[in-house]
């Protein structure tokens, strides 16, 4: 249950400038969203994030060096409007052009696209890399119309490492539409979350029931199934996503297990602990994991398996250092 | 009857009615194949464009429909968000700055409305969207049109009864687009929660004339 | 409620083995917790924290250069052992001595206790601080009964850079009393948190309700009170603790506002940003505050309001960088 | 009667056996005034000292009361395991190896067992802690060796009913020591979950002689 407000109807914002007050060092609140506080470099490439409120981490948490140059905060679980990814854009371009990246939702469609329309006819070269690694939203010879839920983390982590590298907006672009064609995911929920004021969870989840593939804003799942036991969720995990392998794949991987907000972290940890060792028998090798809440939906119960299956230059980019209010790396 | 500004701006009063009535409905609808949240989307921005009505004072009912287009755009970050907002702009559009709207441009307008969804969600019929709604409503509305002795009562009645069918016509279908396609096969046997409200605009619009 | 297992038994073990295995790069597992996996300089003062599972980060979390050298493992809620205890800090000794450091309950106090005759005995100098920052455990008068909340944070964070700084064992354990003689803590609860296996929470609270000074393991509170709006809330932590001021405060704090588990970082942001403005009315500096789960039980419902009154000393080893598994700054 | 290794290996059973069947009682005890574990910290204490004694057979009273110290002191995390830890470590070094105890003997390994709580947990009488149940016991288990007919039996009921009495009259008290002492007068109208187990673990030795 979200109970910390005062009024439900100003929750985001307030939550957003609370944010600020906590991250000072790192961003600073603009019309719509936050910017990093620090300089960037003259022509930079400017990636924006964003997407609806409630997922912290994503999509403030992530700004800074490293990672995402600014992200446009819409309400909670909505997308924000074109206005606002416009002016937190405007805000954030240092003159290397945009890189607009975010979940791959209609209503993120929507008013993301209008705000580069607007961002390239006022001459900010603007492009767009949507996220969508969630196998259970589409198949994958539908690959495109795929949702993004955790996969977020790897696609903004390689695309701010490119921005922060110096590449031109071509590389930052490539590299994220690379990062998102090897990155699938897979999410289990256990039962819902409230928005604030809300009396009744947004969905929820049978007791000793698990929903896989449920979707971080309660989008229904694709199967019900009975409570299993950690080992047999890391075999179904672990056995989906790797039946969605990508093309040309290699053997090293990152792996990422993000808890969606109630399942905590000696839980998450627990179940790391048997997916690593499940990738390890299948012949891959792990590469600097992620294990914690990244890409939440408020007080959801649940969890997600990404898997980032990793080139050259991705490793590269992804063992670069970021610094961000909620994640970092190396230094 | 004439359909002036004012009839435009009792239209959007009772599309607020009809949304506030309708949220839990709608909430319901969206929570099988979608996030739950299109009564409140529809509801917070029809509340606010008739905040934006009670400030603005509009004097046309073009006008009047671009704020609503405005205002939608900016306060409902759905899908149903933008769609309606491009509907509404390029009704207001084809509706230019007449004073008052008769049956011919009336009908132009309802499909200008539909294009603007077309055009930017890509939908198109069968996809169990508010596009299935919206393509009959057209086309029964410049049937009624296009009959000699048709009103613009006549032309809005047609057109909201169509998308009452449209929508209840989304029942068995497979969603293409929007988050119910997320489901596949599932999403059959559920109402397109867009489809849903946009009938119950239509709905509106005969309400604000007769 | 806590779902991800094989055998509630083995939960604390196997979520531990994961950690490590999540977080190579800083930790090492030995018998009865985990030590830095990276090289301590010979005659460092070890830092060694500790307590029961379930309260990730604390304290596992915090094992990293500028925080603590090792964390000592318990089961669930339960204090390590003496013998691991003793074991652990054998392993983080690099010459310098040790700190035992790790909140004031009688379990730990026993164990921690005779792991210090031993190791004392055998000639590892050794030094204990219990962190006792709850002001709901005890009146001032009487603040060595008070039992350790999220306070843990402030009192290893000195310490570790303390010892970082290359400080003997004499200055670590002033600047770590100092440390906890100058932070105050105070928690409020919503709901409990379940233990894996267990079919009913460890306590509850009932709807509607918030219990004041709950402490992390359900130990009740002093007081039940209606839910309060957020600004309410914010009134309420920041007036207690004030009334509560150690001596020669000074105006400069460290603020940490702590979720313990379910209550979600919108949340916990918004509180934060009605704090800083009543800290900052009552003429108080805050300091690169933290927002964040840095002290959790499980999946309870909880949060906490931490102040650490700064001096000169103090602020400098709180701005120093830290880097573990959970808690980074600076670098 | 005699108190001989297969006593105390019986009075270990049935404290495992007590623990087992007290633990709701005792964790609800614990949850009133501390943190809802003491059944739990018990059971799975005594169902470890079960393990070890299978495996080890001890051969004297005081290597099966050495074996249940180092267990609990390993396996209970809470404050009751160095606390009980401690006192049958005191109370196996008062029986050093004697083969069987006398009333005397008992009693002094009553009281050293007692010492060694007080020792490690420097609370008073009062504090509401276990030792109100230890000490009493003791008193009685003193007088009863002290009697010239005293046999050990009788020693045990003394100190088993003494233990009982003890723990009863904890319930009024304002908790000094333990988790229980957080919550001041709060505490008070409560049974000390240690001085419960206490009386349990006496009584248990009572049933492995009679
Ligand atoms: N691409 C599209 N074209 C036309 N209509 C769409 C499209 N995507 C979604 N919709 C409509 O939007 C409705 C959902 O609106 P809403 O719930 O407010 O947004 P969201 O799905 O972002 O939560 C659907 O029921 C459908 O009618
Ligand atoms: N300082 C002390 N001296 C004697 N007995 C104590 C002391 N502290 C706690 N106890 C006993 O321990 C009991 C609690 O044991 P338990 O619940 O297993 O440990 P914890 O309080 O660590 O969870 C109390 O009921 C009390 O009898
Ligand atoms: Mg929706
Ligand atoms: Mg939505
Ligand atoms: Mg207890
Ligand atoms: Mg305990």
């Amino acid at each position: 249950m979200t109970r910390i407000f005062d009024n439900p109807a100003d929750f985001a914002d307030e939550a957003l400038d609370g944010f600020v007050a906590a991250n000072r060092g790192y961003v600073a609140r603009v019309n719509g969203g936050v910017v990093r506080s620090t300089e960037v470099p003259a022509g930079q490439v400017a990636v924006v994030v964003g997407g609806g409120s409630g997922h912290y981490p994503a999509f403030a948490g992530l700004v800074g060096p490293g990672l995402a140059t600014a992200s446009a905060c819409g309400n909670m679980f909505a997308s924000p409007a074109a206005g606002q990814i416009y002016r937190v854009a405007k805000a954030a371009n240092a003159g290397g052009g945009v890189l607009l990246s975010y979940g791959n939702y209609a209503g993120d469609v929507l008013h993301f696209g209008q705000a580069q329309l607007r961002l390239n006819a006022e001459g900010i070269e603007t492009r767009t890399v949507t996220v969508t690694d969630d196998i259970a939203s589409a198949p994958l010879d539908q690959i495109g119309k795929r949702r993004g839920i955790a996969g977020d983390l790897t696609v903004f982590k390689i695309a701010g490492a490119a921005a922060e590298a110096g590449l031109s907006l071509d590389e930052v672009e490539r590299l994220a539409i690379k990062a998102n064609h090897r990155t699938r995911s897979l999410g289990v929920a256990f039962d819902g979350c409230t928005l604030p004021g809300a009396v009744a969870p947004l969905f929820r989840v049978p007791a000793g029931q698990m929903s896989l593939g449920l979707g971080i804003h309660g989008e229904p799942g694709i199967s019900e199934h009975p409570m299993p036991t950690a080992s047999a969720l890391a075999e179904l995990l672990v056995s989906r996503l790797l039946a969605d392998t990508p093309d040309h794949p290699g053997n090293r991987v990152v792996a990422i297990v993000n808890g969606l907000g109630t399942v905590k972290y000696d839980e998450l940890f627990l179940l790391f602990g048997k997916i690593e060792k499940l990738l390890t028998v299948a012949g891959l090798t792990v590469v600097e994991p992620e294990c914690g809440e990244l890409v939440t939906s408020l007080d959801m119960s649940g969890l997600s398996l990404t898997l980032l299956w990793l080139d050259e230059e991705l490793e590269q980019y992804w063992a670069d250092p970021a610094d961000s209010p909620a994640y970092r790396k190396g230094n | 009857m004439v359909l002036d500004v004012n009839w435009a701006v009792r239209w959007l009063t009772l599309c607020a009615q009809a949304m506030a009535e309708n949220r839990v409905w709608l909430i319901e609808l969206d929570r099988a194949i979608g996030d739950s949240d299109h009564g409140e989307n529809m509801d917070r921005g029809f509340q606010a464009v008739l905040d934006k009505l009670a400030e603005a004072r509009p004097e046309t009912p073009g006008a009047a429909l671009k704020l609503t287009a405005m205002t939608l755009m900016s306060k409902v970050g759905g899908a149903a968000g933008p769609l309606y907002g491009t509907a509404f702009l390029r009704a207001s559009t084809a509706l230019g700055d007449a004073a008052e709207i008769d049956p011919g441009r009336l009908a132009d307008a309802l499909a200008a409305a539909r294009d603007g969804i077309v055009a930017r969600g890509k939908a198109e019929s069968g996809d169990k969207t508010m596009v299935d709604a919206w393509t009959p409503a057209v086309e029964a509305a410049k049937a009624a049109a296009a009959d000699g002795a048709g009103t613009v009562l006549g032309v809005l009645v047609a057109a909201a009864e169509a998308a009452e069918a449209g929508a209840v016509a989304t029942d068995p279908l497979v969603a293409r687009k929007g988050r119910a396609s997320y489901l596949g096969e599932r999403s059959a046997g559920h109402r397109d929660p867009g489809a849903a409200s946009s009938a119950l605009i239509l709905r509106a619009a005969v309400g604000a004339a007769a």
